[in-house]
């Protein structure tokens, strides 16, 4: 895998330099020359996150695709990857080079989008920026499962303290709850904290079939479960306070991983912490906590790095910013190097396409 | 405005199997007169791009009165717009080259219209020209002026009209149009 | 740096449905689409149940009186979810705020409609939410 | 699929389930059974939705479901079926849900602005580039380059809004003569009025299911047997517009998957993609069906009319039945569908068809997607 960016702001380079950066890092990690050796180029963005309209235009060059089977898939990189690893399985490609990139520091209407992505009739006069929205989930996610703003305040400290040991972070910090807690409330319960800030980022993965990794890679990293789930594009008829989308997904990919009880089954799991609440909530739909469990554990400090049920090591959005449609690749990559390093066997890796949908993915990892 | 279920299709194949394809179209009159409800909103969507390390380059040879060109030493191409890597062999490029600015129409048309459909009060002769020093088909996107658009062919020799100096400011615009460089 | 902006100026057909729903609201009535498949009523103007996946074509009108499923506050705005007995899913409004109090999930609201000639058949037809 | 028409009262959302209510219909199969489902939607700006995938989920079916958006700009209705057959061939999915949807009519003034955010921001944008001069310059290259004149590429207008008077769900169907294309207003010369596709709203969709649930299905199954996919290089002025190599690359993918050797021959009929008449000559042609510079005659010669020897664009194309982008290339696939079983009621083509291609074009002149299908 290969990145670049990991910024606020990137300024140095267009996005298509930046794609040739990642690019090239992934290539030569993966020992591959991609203008002979890749069946298949995926690229994961959204036209209005770029300014361009069919953004597919401008993403072969870079990457090494021109004249090759290249497509976009609209959808978060974690999804691309699930679409690589389908054809691979089909047959019809060894390789595949899945990316994905932002630029949130170009977009200055981000505001507009959120309102652009809801219903015009139903949804846009009430919930503007998307925050309302935010809120009304946390309320009724906490309502309903007793959850105190202290254990959500809980998973920014663990997280943002996290991210101080990854070089990627770029909101890493030493916070306490109190300070977290002192932030300015947006729209209540939800505060400024809570939420992900942007930043700037590309990563590249390179996908092979079974016998070309075993052949072109000393210490292959496995996918050995997939699953990807939305729930509805109506705000109004998604259950607020479960993440219905990420259970979904899961249950798909543990049974692609013959996995039973998924509590036990990782060394430790990347989950969509954009906000801080969803952490919890996301922890319950992957079946990682009960429902109603996860505010406890944090609170216990299971969830830190060194804890029973290690919680987004690298420090989750929360730290590295959210990435937009590259959360998704951007936590594989985390998982990644993380497996590598520590000797772990097998690692979970979840996003979320953010607000205001209700779209996840989900990958499980294992060497 | 009912909703149609237009046109029965007619299927073989042994059995009795209609298709509905369903619709209910807005006639202009009613698209015009409102007769149902509109939500009309408007969006004005802001965004600063980074240029990067070729374009931002190449903007300000433009706003110099210079085109440039980058160099692949390994397909020996030049191209232009210029990059930072060769999209071909997938490598960096090696070196900035300053081209000409005069050129070649590989092709061109002669617009009627504005990019929301609207007409335009006087036809706009538009074209891709291969620029002289870069390799060839390595053309740009630019329009043509003081030609008559009934004469202008493929093959034409053309050469940019710079904006003064005093008004370039690091844009494609800064070439104000590409002419014909013999009198037609 | 290069700056540039995209104006989009939209004119959005609300839809089958939702012309439907928006028709009752110029009446001052809040419409629900009944799956003749499942019996499900929704509070939302479906063509279609997402579910069963077939044509609804069975309208109830709904009571405008439900109960705060969930809500948030800036300032002096407050916007809910409002969710109708016996129907599915939850329609998002804005609340008169309370005089005294802040909002609890579960507490009773019912719809103010604007005058019947003020109305366009929006959903700002309704004004807003308050306790009763 | 949904009719075809400039601007429909149904949102997005309700366009696409009708289209995919009907496909399910066609297939004896309800929602249920559906493992997952594949949309595909061209520019967001159209429809006014960012994420617009997200927003149309519900109408194609994946209210709780595995569901995904593909785009390859005009090439997507095409791939949809591909993304489709993916998602089966990986035996992920018994059966999987393709809906292709666009809803062009929202944006104003004119649907054509969002294709001005299509071009570089930085290089093109600033000269006012619009769509039509894209076309116009391929148009006039390839003209150039092999001789073709404008009466013959009139010929394609002319043949494919007359197939369309039998597509009961067509929006521009028409008699009309060369002389009337060419005597239609100019919009960027050489491309007049006549030459050029409407903008329009619709949907349309097909149903995959793997090979041994299909043949529990229906007795009539048809097979997608080969599938291919291409994007070229960004920079456009740099490629001679003349003839589309990415498209010969993506059928060259497709034929190698299904064993074709000599697609003139082994390919009955094809649905080509035209949003603009002389597109369906240069496709012939990137498609190997034709050529180069040839398709001109062939058309001339009757040869890609219903009861000739090569038909092309039965169904009345996009030319005939209306442009609604990512619902043009699926209405497309269905047609060769409905071809190969015989089903096409008056559209039927004369001769026996056995194995259909359907192709569609996308981006700066740069994405070729095609899918083969058999009986």
């Amino acid at each position: 895998m290969g990145y670049s960016g990991f910024s606020t702001v990137t300024p140095q380079l267009s996005f298509k330099e930046m794609m040739f950066e990642a690019a090239n890092m992934a290539y030569a990690q993966a020992g591959i020359e991609p203008r002979s050796e890749v069946d298949s180029f995926i690229c994961c963005e959204e036209d209005l996150l770029e300014g361009i309209s069919i953004t597919d235009e401008y993403m072969p060059d870079q990457l090494g695709g021109a004249q090759r089977a290249l497509c976009t898939i609209s959808q978060d990189g974690l999804n691309g990857v699930i679409q690589a690893y389908m054809q691979i399985a089909s047959g019809i490609a060894d390789i595949v080079v899945v990316e994905s990139h932002v630029k949130f520091s170009n977009v200055l209407s981000k505001r507009d989008l959120h309102s652009l992505a809801m219903d015009p009739y139903l949804e846009r006069p009430f919930l503007g920026d998307g925050a309302p929205l935010v809120a009304l989930e946390m309320r009724r996610y906490m309502h309903e499962n007793g959850v105190s703003e202290e254990s959500i305040a809980q998973v920014v400290v663990k997280n943002k303290t996290n991210g101080l040991k990854n070089p990627r972070s770029s909101y890493a910090a030493n916070l306490t709850v109190d300070e977290v807690m002192r932030s300015e409330e947006l729209w209540s319960p939800l505060k400024r904290s809570y939420v992900a800030q942007p930043a700037d980022a590309c990563v590249v993965a390179v996908l092979a079939s079974y016998s070309k990794a075993k052949s072109i890679s000393e210490q292959p990293v496995w996918i050995e479960g997939v699953g990807w789930f939305s729930e509805s594009s109506w705000i109004g008829l998604r259950d607020f306070s479960r993440a219905l989308y990420a259970e979904g997904a899961s249950k798909m990919a543990y049974k692609m991983a013959k996995i039973e009880n998924p509590s036990r089954a990782f060394d430790f799991v990347e989950v969509d912490d954009s906000i801080a609440f969803k952490e919890l909530q996301h922890l319950e739909a992957l079946g990682i906590y009960q429902k109603g469990k996860a505010a406890e554990a944090t609170l216990k400090g299971e969830t830190k790095e060194d804890g029973s049920m290690p919680v987004n090591p690298s420090g989750g959005s929360l730290s590295v910013g959210n990435l937009a449609e590259t959360s998704g690749l951007a936590r594989l990559l985390e998982a990644f190097e993380l497996l590598k390093k520590k000797g772990y066997s097998r690692a979970l890796v979840q996003s979320w396409r953010g607000v205001p949908t209700s779209t996840a993915s989900v990958v499980v990892l294992g060497v | 405005m009912g909703r149609l279920d237009a046109g029965w299709h007619g299927c073989n194949n042994g059995e009795v199997k209609r298709l509905k394809f369903a619709g209910t179209p807005i006639s202009p009159e009613e698209w015009r007169n409102e007769s149902v409800f509109f939500k009309k909103e408007e969006f004005d969507l802001k965004y600063a791009w980074d240029t990067g390390y070729a374009i931002a380059k190449f903007l300000e040879g433009l706003k110099a009165g210079k085109i440039l060109g980058v160099k692949c030493n390994r397909c020996e191409r030049i191209l232009v717009p210029p990059r930072m890597f060769c999209e071909k062999c997938f490598r960096k490029v090696d070196e900035w080259v300053t081209l000409r600015d005069t050129g070649t129409v590989n092709t061109f048309s002669v617009s009627y219209v504005n990019n929301d459909a609207s007409r335009r009060e006087k036809p706009l002769v538009v074209a891709v020209i291969e620029i002289h020093g870069a390799s060839p088909g390595m053309g740009i996107l630019h329009v043509l002026g003081e030609v008559e658009p009934s004469r202008v062919r493929v093959g034409m020799q053309v050469k940019a009209v710079w904006k003064p100096e005093n008004e370039r400011v690091g844009a494609i615009t800064d070439i104000a149009y590409f002419k014909p460089i013999e009198v037609m | 740096m290069w700056k540039d902006h995209i104006p989009l100026k939209y004119k959005y057909s609300i839809g089958v449905a939702a012309q439907k729903f928006s028709s009752a609201l110029k009446e001052g009535k809040l419409l629900g689409f009944k799956c003749s498949s499942c019996s499900k009523v929704y509070a939302l103007p479906l063509l279609f149940c997402p579910e069963c996946f077939k044509e609804i074509r069975e309208y109830v009108e709904i009571k405008p009186e439900g109960e705060i499923y969930s809500f948030t506050e800036r300032g002096e705005e407050v916007v809910i979810a409002v969710k109708f007995p016996d129907t599915y899913g939850v329609l998002i409004h804005k609340m008169k705020k309370p005089l005294a109090g802040r909002p609890r999930i579960g507490q009773k609201v019912r719809a103010v409609f604007k005058k019947k000639e003020e109305r366009s058949g929006d959903i700002t037809d309704i004004l807003w939410f308050e306790l009763f | 699929m949904t009719l075809f028409r400039h601007r429909m009262l149904e949102t997005g959302k309700e366009m696409a389930f009708e289209a995919a209510r009907m496909a399910l219909d066609s297939a004896g199969l309800e929602r249920k059974d559906v493992d997952a489902v594949v949309l595909g939607s061209a520019p967001d700006a159209f429809d006014g939705f960012h994420m617009k995938g997200e927003q149309l989920l519900d109408g194609a079916g994946g209210f709780r479901k595995p569901y995904t958006r593909v785009f390859v700009g005009g090439g997507t209705g095409v791939f949809v079926p591909i993304a489709a057959w993916w998602h089966v061939a990986s035996g992920l999915a018994d059966v999987v849900l393709a809906v292709g949807e666009e809803k062009m009519s929202p944006l104003q003034p004119h649907p054509q602005y969002a294709f001005w955010t299509i071009f570089d921001q930085v290089l093109e944008r600033p000269l006012g580039v619009t769509l039509l001069w894209i076309f116009a310059l391929e148009m006039r290259r390839y003209m150039h380059v092999y001789n073709v004149s404008e009466e013959d590429i009139a010929l394609v207008a002319v043949k494919n809004k007359a197939n369309a008077l039998d597509h009961p769900a067509a929006q521009l169907p028409a008699r009309i003569t060369v002389e009337d294309v060419l005597k239609s207003e100019p919009i960027c010369a050489p491309v007049k009025r006549l030459d050029v596709s409407p903008t329009s709203d619709g949907a349309a969709a097909v149903v995959l299911a793997s090979e041994e649930l299909a043949r529990k299905l229906t007795d009539t199954p048809v097979w997608i047997t080969g599938v291919g996919w291409n994007v070229d290089t960004t920079y456009w002025t740099n490629r001679d517009l003349c003839y589309p190599e990415y498209l010969e690359k993506a059928a060259r993918m497709a034929y190698k998957m299904a064993h074709i050797t000599n697609p003139r021959k082994e390919i009955d009929f094809a649905e080509v993609y035209d949003p603009f008449d002389y597109k369906e000559l240069h496709h012939m042609e990137g498609l190997l069906l034709a050529g180069k510079g040839e398709a001109p005659k062939l058309t001339r010669e009757g040869v890609t009319q219903r009861d000739g020897d090569l038909p092309i664009n039965p169904s009345g194309g996009l030319l005939g039945v209306g442009n609604p982008i990512a619902a043009a290339g699926v209405m497309k696939v269905a047609e060769v569908f409905w071809q190969l079983r015989g089903e096409a009621g008056k559209r039927q083509v004369k001769k026996p068809v056995n194995r259909g291609l359907a192709q569609a074009w996308g981006d700066l002149m740069q994405v070729g997607t095609v899918v083969i299908m058999e009986r």
